[in-house]
């Protein structure tokens, strides 16, 4: 058997960075293949090259044996290639049957001068429909279906066409389970009428459940290609994460002592504030990982608030390249390239109802100023940029930032001081309250940036991230500096600097 | 096409433009003539005109108000900087109609220009005043700006010297009373402050910054942005589009009165806004929304005096007008009314 | 220095305990003191270092708890902190009794005056004080205004008050924790020179390297009960690590208390709950969930962010999340209606949000209203309240809970996290319930203030609660349940006990994602 | 660890009650003075600056201010404002505002008026009725704040118009009078004098002997009842002191009353208001209740608390009270005019802000607001005996305005 569409060494970069390098993918006929990876995998961007959204750097493609080069959806879709995008490119305030046939109403006969063949249109719709399974009161509007009505009314207009090839790319994400087994029998129904589908999912059952092959990525490479009968769980998981899955609870990765020549970016000398923090001397060097650990109260906030100017300190200096400097506010120290994320996120992080394209340029537009003003397309891009690099999940980059969940935003802010391209980046509590998965990335994202070059600030109450992520680990109690730790020491070793009553001076 | 209409109805300003539409169908409804606009003496002449040019101070006024209520702040002084404007540029102006040489001139205390100045540069440091103790002190808005509201109007009639002030001054007369190619020249004030206000919303990044200030002044602080200044600058602004109000109304009545001058405008402005569809919590704001809002309110005035209500509950009429509008816009509001009449979500599929 | 073990014991404390409204604060502590001895007294914050001398003093009186207390040989009961000065205790505490606008010579003989018929003698009480300053090495004149001294000497002044009333036994209560290195060095010093004197302290401290330079024996407490006492010699010198790892003793990674669950009957039981989202009422969140919980259980429920957790425990407290819910709810077997917050409350059912500033606490107000303020009634007559009572309510649980403040008319805003939570959960603690919801209790809260709350879970367990937790935290729901649910996407996709339970199998149950992972 | 000793002993006491009686707490810090005044700066402050302000103005009215006559003209010009301030602290501690207010009480005015005088109705169904639809009228705008939840600022400043016009519609722009004699009294009247004496009414006199002594008997039992449970803050000189010249000042107020023309009924009337809200807010679990929904609305309804209904009550409350202080103000003037209340609101709500109530809402006193209403009253009536203009008053009240909320604004920040 041949395959129906293939694809190979597939390359695609992103402003100089690898978004997929040498990936292949095989889809045969009357076949439902997972596609698998985390976010940021590749994914949306192989699916994006196939269905010509994006243009690949180097590779071959072709659909039944012949090379094909899709310039864009449409043209794809005229090659036989559809696809049922996550978020459903459908107008609520339509009919059902308009939906099916925005843009192409039957031409042959039921366009009688500009009048359309509502009839005929309804009864195409409802043919269309029928064929997956789906009998429903066309005229009605599209927004009073439910979720996974929308979704199949999706697939019936990408079906409309003489389609070969069918992408989902995470269809099943807002829909409940019965939904969900309804929308796999009409995977199914079309599997049987030898139909091959691409789907992309992020729940292990679903990929049991309906699909005979994965293909998995990982980083933008290809990992492998396995039939779904032999490739287990666990397999699975591994493949994915590229390492045993038991280690992805914590396994420090003992960090390369940063270069102590390096001369320090920034430098604290007998910095303080009465009553809130203790003269404190510190210094963090490009390209380190500076851990800052202690207990609530232990005056970690109010040392990252002193350096971003958001408090005033009335003791010591602050010097930037050796150079003394003195930040009256915010907007001083982003000028120095200074940035903070903030510990509470709701309450000093996110503009709840600005969407997420506003909220990544917010603070690069404020250093720029309210004249140098950035276009919408130029927010556009710099946010949809991050929303990829970083992996936020949201549907647009137009959804209000309130509506992401927690671990998104926290992401959505960092990348909006990662847009002011800060040399030194001070994160207070970045992982607190998001869930596991999203802290993994987040620590891996630290590590990234500080190989890049960054300084980092790295704050946190849970002492084992602190410790996993940082090159040095200065340790606070009672709003004083007690003493300074390499990187890779345990955690007993903070702790018991914690309790004891060593004074480094 | 209903379905193109419902969206259509989902825009924001859907509901003021109808409002507005209603009233003026219903004006035109019970006055002939009403559309009727027709060239007179060198300039168009007509109800709609005349709506427009006695909407003029108010929409000034609403836009001032538009930015301070998008900061999450509120300006209940501008009525009482409406009549220090007034009183200050009234005093400055005084005129006197002098025969010198047999030809009469207008004589005034100070140069007309400089008066102007004056009343719009007190008129912004009031606001520059109510923006610095809600900005620097910490005040809340309201308590801030009812400081000056009680204050101001108490300074006014200090200028006027608790007296009306009437104004002989032809040239001053000019800004509220004046046309230029044909129309109200206090029609090209506003326009010149709406567009010189759009554009600075929309080509550079004030608009961001000011959202960004009324949904979250702390985080916005944080993310460098001068959320101070944004807020000490929008309230000048506001005093500022007040003072120029000032100059409008009392150059359109020739006179000015410390007590009465701008009477319940800040009432009319903040509604205005509030109709226009910016929410009082802060945050998005439509510029365009006040405008309108100020027009449904003058053509509101207009239509009650000319349908003849009795004057007496011409207050309620207006209120109950705004009142409806205002509950067609609450999310809440259509939610409970539509749970009444509705059943529930259809198009469930449960295979 | 004296190695001399036979030194007869001026102080012995036997079997101490006391507790706080059913929480230990002290179990079983024994203490030795021997004549002219500085013995140390170390432990973390909330060991019951305060407490045990507390009870020593008398502050809290004898009848109050249980053991013995034998000073000087005889068993004395002290009623009252003029009891044990009466015989020669005195305690000085960290924040210093002295009144600032007096001078020396009357603060130290304030309540203690010097005088014949009424009349104050100040000669007498000039060279008095003039012999107790030379005694405790402070060249200040007795007429000095205290309020013009340092804090160390203020101190020194403290001793010399304590002096005048005759001690035998001085505690200090961690007397240096202000003090500079020379300030502290003197008073060190000056208790070397009491002890010479045959005068025996009781030090309390933080600072291990004083302990280590001036102590003949420490006595470490931990979580309330005596750890060990170590003797020092000369010979061989206690070192810090020592120290500290008697203090800390449970292993760093373990932080929970020990459980022995005591489980009974069905306390609580949710069945084929459902939840439809707050704003789109076609999506369905909670998608026919089931749960129970028992007396005395802890029952966790694991899940990622989003998954459903707080939504479901929102909704089943009163409908104050989602609509169109559906499903039944029992207690005790009984179906009860929980459609409104004050009739889940009237049924027993408490729910600690994972938001305390945005919906646990009114933060402008105190510690006192906030604790009174879900269950108004108990602490009023036909509507009023009695503020009284309400204090004491208050105050109550500040000493069950361990919440530290200045008191309870504290304003909530000032206090920590780890003691506003005890503050949340004090007011639901007051609605007397079955079962309680623990939204992520212990989220932004220190290391040491989570210990703590696990060990007022734990009690509460014991007490015959219900605890249903929720967390983000594997391991807090590893350490502390029971038995743990793992949710996602609105339903419950596996079930463990605390045996079977896995940070890898409940996370692989996330992934899977409703599989086959059920357990059983 | 877990023995059943334990599980026997809760960790919460069962009932209040029931608890053992709690050990004395750690001795009690010898209560400073300074330290106490900074602490209770705001509310010592207020009065302090009222006790000044009525000093300077004695000094410059050179004793008018308190002379009998000019007291009883003090006390008649404030009452209906104090009764308003009532509710709207109320609303403004729950965290709304009512600008309708002023509109409110000018519009029962006009309805008594109506009831009265043209109808000639009897004038105690007037005045409840008028008070009914007072409160009508705050449910109805209550409903649209509480249950629609339409900005309260939005609904009151409609509310503001609609009965400032409806009042206007219903006298046809007249002003209708006189009044009933009865009905007058309510403002103008004075408390009987059954004990006799024509130079010193003796029933007022006595009146205010036995306030002066309830009040110290209530304070005093208050602060044995405080300390029996150890809570006792306040200095002991200090609350003798206070009380001692509390009851003076009442025993001097009658006294001085009493040589004119004897107690007003509306002094009677606004006293016992102030007495039960200041009770009602401070030791009762619906006060309790406004303040903490004022303070946390989230915190508030998780903790079982009717929220909605709490705000609709206050409006239902606030609309009352304006009712009975349009009727105070008509008796006064002893006719409905279109033009009465107008502008109320704004006295009534700076008297609140002055009294130290926060426009976020949850803070805030019934006698602050009391103390603010005086402060402006005191103002008004001084600078009238001294012949200040308008236009100076108003910059002066301004002024005080600015201070009483610097004051506020410095203490919170400190």
């Amino acid at each position: 058997m041949t395959p129906i569409l293939e694809l190979s060494g597939i390359d695609k970069q992103f402003a100089g960075v690898n978004a997929l390098r040498d990936v292949q993918l095989r889809l045969f006929p009357g076949e439902i293949h997972a596609l698998m990876g985390q976010n940021g995998a590749g994914k949306s961007t192989l699916i994006k090259v196939l269905t010509g959204v994006l243009e690949s750097s180097r590779g071959d493609m072709r659909l039944a044996g012949e090379a094909i080069r899709p310039r864009s959806p449409l043209d794809a879709q005229k090659l036989g290639i559809s696809t049922v995008y996550q978020e459903v490119n459908l107008c609520p305030n339509l009919s059902v049957a308009e939906n099916v046939f925005a843009g192409r109403y039957p031409r042959c006969g039921a366009l009688q001068g500009f009048r359309i063949d509502w009839a005929e249109v309804h009864r195409r719709a409802r043919e269309l429909l029928a064929r997956i399974g789906l009998e429903i009161d066309v005229t009605q509007l599209l927004g009073s279906c439910s979720v996974a009505v929308q979704q199949l009314v999706a697939i019936a207009r990408a079906l409309g066409v003489e389609s070969k090839v069918l992408i989902l790319d995470e269809p099943t994400s807002s829909l409940d389970d019965d939904e969900v087994q309804k929308l796999f029998a009409v995977l199914r129904r079309l599997r049987g009428e030898g139909m091959a589908i691409l789907f992309i999912t992020h729940f292990l059952n679903q990929v049991y459940a309906v699909s005979d092959r994965i293909t998995v990525l990982r980083n933008g490479q290809w990992v492998g290609e396995w039939p779904a009968a032999e490739l287990g769980p666990q397999a699975l998981i591994s493949a994915m994460l590229g390492r045993e899955f038991a280690a992805t609870a914590g396994a420090a990765a003992p960090m390369a002592a940063a270069d102590a020549h390096t001369p320090a970016l920034l430098q604290t000398t007998g910095l303080g504030q009465t009553g809130h923090l203790h003269p404190i001397d510190l210094n963090v060097r490009a390209g380190e990982v500076l851990g800052l650990a202690g207990l609530l109260g232990a005056g970690r906030t109010e040392l990252a608030r002193l350096l971003f100017g958001l408090e005033a300190p009335d003791s010591g200096t602050l010097s930037i390249d050796g150079k003394n400097v003195r930040l009256a506010n915010p907007a001083d120290a982003v000028e120095h390239g200074l940035a903070l994320c903030p510990e509470e996120r709701k309450t000093d992080g996110i503009v709840g109802e600005l969407s997420v394209r506003e909220n990544i340029a917010l603070a690069l537009q404020a250093r720029q100023g309210v004249r140098r003003f950035m276009s919408h397309a130029e927010q556009t891009a710099l946010a949809e940029k991050f929303v990829k690099s970083l992996g936020i999940k949201c549907t647009n980059v137009e959804m209000p930032i309130g509506l992401l969940s927690g671990g998104n935003q926290q992401k959505a802010m960092i990348a909006r001081w990662l847009a002011t391209d800060p040399r030194l980046l001070i994160l207070d509590e970045p992982t607190r309250g998001i869930d596991v998965a999203a802290k993994q990335e987040i620590m891996d994202e630290i590590l990234r940036l500080a190989q890049a070059g960054m300084a980092v600030l790295f704050i946190s109450s849970e002492m084992s991230e602190v410790v996993r992520v940082s090159n040095r680990i200065a340790v606070l109690r009672d709003r004083r500096k007690v003493g300074e730790l390499p990187g890779g020491s345990s955690e007993a070793a903070v702790y018991e600097l914690i309790a004891a009553e060593h004074e480094h001076a | 096409m209903l379905k193109h209409f419902s969206m259509l109805m989902k825009h924001r300003l859907a509901w003021p433009v109808i409002t507005l539409l209603l009233l003026l169908a219903v004006n035109a409804a019970f006055n002939d003539g009403f559309l009727h606009i027709e060239w007179r003496g060198g300039h168009l002449y007509g109800s709609l005109i005349d709506i427009l040019n006695r909407a003029a101070p108010l929409m000034l006024v609403s836009l001032g108000m538009t930015l301070v209520i998008a900061t999450r702040g509120i300006d209940i002084s501008v009525g009482a900087v409406v009549a220090i404007a007034a009183a200050l540029a009234a005093w400055m102006i005084g005129g006197a109609l002098v025969v010198v040489d047999g030809v009469a001139t207008h004589v005034t205390r100070f140069p007309m220009p400089l008066a102007l100045i004056a009343a719009v540069a007190v008129a912004a440091l009031c606001g520059l005043w109510n923006g610095m103790l809600v900005a620097r002190v910490g005040m809340q808005p309201i308590i801030a700006t009812l400081i000056l509201m009680v204050a101001g109007r108490g300074i006014a009639q200090l200028i006027t010297n608790g007296q009306i002030i009437t104004i002989y001054y032809g040239p001053y007369f000019f800004l509220g009373s004046g046309y230029l190619l044909g129309l109200p020249f206090s029609l090209f004030i506003v326009a010149a402050v709406f567009v010189a206000l759009y554009l600075a919303i929309t080509r550079s990044a004030l608009g961001l910054f000011i959202q960004s200030v009324g949904i979250n002044p702390e985080a916005s602080r944080v993310a460098g942005v001068k959320a101070r200044a944004i807020i000490v600058g929008v309230y000048a602004f506001c005093g500022a589009c007040a003072g120029v109000a000032g100059l409008l109304i009392s150059s359109n009545v020739k006179s000015a009165d410390g007590n009465n001058a701008g009477q319940l405008i800040e009432l009319d402005a903040i509604l205005a806004v509030t109709l226009g569809g910016t929410l009082l919590t802060g945050g998005k704001f439509s510029l365009v929304g006040s405008m309108i809002g100020a027009l449904i309110i003058q053509t509101l005035t207009y239509a009650i005096y000319s349908l003849g209500v009795p004057p007496e509950i011409n207050l309620v009429v207006k209120a109950v007008v705004v009142f409806a509008v205002m509950l067609m816009q609450s999310a809440e509001f259509r939610d409970s009314i539509r749970a009444l009449v509705q059943k529930p979500a259809r198009g469930e599929v449960r295979a | 220095m004296t190695d001399d073990d036979k030194a007869p014991a001026i102080l012995e404390m036997r079997g101490i305990s006391k507790d706080f409204h059913g929480v230990k604060a002290l179990d079983n502590v024994n203490l030795t003191v021997r004549t002219g001895e500085i013995h140390a007294l170390v432990g973390e914050n909330g060991a019951g270092k305060s407490t045990l001398m507390k009870v020593l003093s008398g502050v809290y009186s004898a009848e109050e708890s249980a053991g013995e207390i034998h000073f000087e040989g005889e068993v004395r009961r002290f009623k009252g902190i003029a009891d044990s000065e009466a015989l020669g205790i005195i305690i000085i505490h960290q924040e210093l009794a002295l009144v600032p606008l007096l001078s020396i010579a009357e603060n130290i003989f304030l309540g203690n005056e010097i005088a014949s018929g009424g009349v104050i003698d100040w000669f007498a009480a000039y060279a008095k004080t003039r012999e107790l300053l030379t005694k405790v090495g402070l060249k200040e004149s007795p007429t000095t205004l205290v309020t013009h001294l340092g804090v160390g000497k203020q101190q020194m002044v403290e001793i010399a008050k304590a002096l005048s009333k005759q001690v035998k036994l001085l505690i200090l209560d961690e007397p240096t924790a202000s003090l500079n290195e020379s300030d502290s060095d003197a008073l060190l010093e000056l208790l070397r020179g009491l002890k010479a004197q045959g005068v025996s302290s009781i030090l309390i401290s933080h600072k291990l390297n004083e302990i280590a330079k001036v102590a003949d024996s420490i006595t470490v407490l931990r979580d309330g009960s005596t750890v060990e006492t170590i003797a020092c010699s000369t010979s061989e010198p206690v070192s810090e690590d020592r120290i500290v790892r008697g203090m800390v003793g449970r292993d760093m990674a373990h932080r929970y208390p020990p459980r022995s669950p005591n489980i009974g009957d069905t306390v609580f039981e949710v069945r084929d709950w459902r939840v439809f989202h707050a704003l789109h009422a076609d999506r369905e969140q909670i998608k026919g969930v089931g749960l129970h919980v028992k007396r005395g259980e802890i029952v966790g429920i694991a899940g990622l962010m989003g998954a459903g957790r707080t939504e479901f425990a929102m909704s089943v407290f009163g409908k104050t999340y989602g609509q169109r819910i559906s499903g039944s709810v029992f207690m005790h077997g009984k179906p009860v209606d929980v459609s409104t917050v004050r009739k889940a409350i009237d049924h027993g059912i408490a729910y600690v949000t994972e938001d305390r500033k945005g919906f646990g606490l009114v933060l402008e107000e105190n510690i006192q209203k906030n604790i009174s303020l879900a269950n108004l009634e108990a602490v009023a007559n036909r509507s009023v309240v009695d503020e009284g009572r309400e204090y004491k309510v208050a105050t109550d649980y500040r000493r069950a809970l361990n919440i530290r403040c200045s008191g309870v008319d504290q304003t909530v805003v000032n206090l920590s996290g780890g003691n506003q939570q005890k503050v949340v959960l004090s007011k639901w603690l007051f609605t007397q319930p079955e079962l309680l919801i623990l939204d992520e209790p212990t989220r932004g809260i220190d290391v040491g203030a989570k210990f703590e709350i696990y060990t007022i879970i734990d009690k509460l367990a014991s007490e015959g609660k219900g605890v249903l937790m929720i967390s983000s935290e594997l391991p807090e729901l590893l350490g502390m349940c029971d038995r743990i649910y793992v949710m996602n996407e609105g339903r419950f996709v596996a079930e463990f006990t605390a045996a079977e339970a896995s940070q890898e199998r409940i996370m692989h149950a996330i992934v899977k994602s409703g599989g086959s992972v059920h357990a059983e | 660890m877990q023995s059943d000793k334990v599980a026997a002993t809760p960790l919460v006491p069962p009932t209040p009650a029931a608890a053992t009686p709690a050990a004395a707490n750690a001795p009690a810090a010898p209560s400073s003075y300074t330290g106490f005044l900074k602490n209770n700066l705001r509310e010592y402050g207020m009065l302090i600056s009222l006790v000044a302000i009525m000093g300077l103005f004695q000094y410059l009215t050179d004793g008018t201010l308190l002379r009998p006559l000019n007291l009883t003209n003090l006390v008649l010009q404030n009452s209906y404002i104090v009764i308003m301030a009532l509710g709207m602290l109320l609303v403004i501690v729950a965290g709304h505002i009512d600008l309708s207010v002023g509109s409110v009480s000018g519009f029962i005015g006009a309805v008594a008026a109506v009831l009265m005088v043209q109808y000639e109705w009897n004038f105690v169904a007037t005045s409840l009725l008028c008070i009914a639809v007072g409160a009508a009228i705050g449910a109805a705008q209550g409903w649209f704040v509480a249950f629609a939840r339409i900005p309260s600022f939005i609904v009151t400043l409609a509310g503001m118009l609609v009965f400032k016009g409806l009042a206007l519609a219903l006298l046809a722009g007249q002003s209708v009078g006189p009044f009933p004699e009865l009905f007058q009294k309510l403002s103008s009247g004075f408390i009987a004098d059954p004990l006799g004496g024509e130079t010193l009414r003796t029933t007022s006199l006595l009146i205010g002997v036995v306030a002066a002594v309830l009040l110290v008997f209530f304070k005093v039992r208050g602060r044995m009842n405080l300390a029996k449970h150890d809570m006792v803050t306040e200095p002991y000189l200090f609350f003798l002191l206070k009380n001692a010249a509390f009851a003076i000042i009442i025993l001097a107020f009658s006294w001085l009353m009493s040589t004119y023309k004897g107690l007003p009924n509306v002094l009677i009337v606004m006293a016992v208001l102030i007495v039960a809200y200041d009770f009602v807010t401070t030791r009762t679990t619906v006060g309790r209740r406004i303040y903490a929904l004022g303070g946390n609305e989230k915190a508030a309804r998780l903790s079982g608390i009717k929220t909605q209904r709490l705000a609709f009550l206050t409006f239902v409350n606030m609309g009352a009270l304006a009712a009975l202080a349009g009727l105070v103000f008509a008796a006064r003037l002893n006719t409905a005019t279109p033009k009465a209340g107008l502008g109320f609101e704004l006295d009534v709500i700076a008297a609140c802000f002055i009294g130290g109530a926060s426009a976020s809402g949850g803070v805030g006193k019934v006698m602050g607001a009391v103390i603010g209403a005086f402060i402006m009253g005191v103002m008004n009536n001084g600078m009238s005996i001294l012949g200040i203009g308008i236009d100076y008053q108003q910059v002066i009240k301004g002024l005080v305005l600015l201070a009483a909320v610097f004051v506020d604004v410095y203490n919170k920040n400190k």
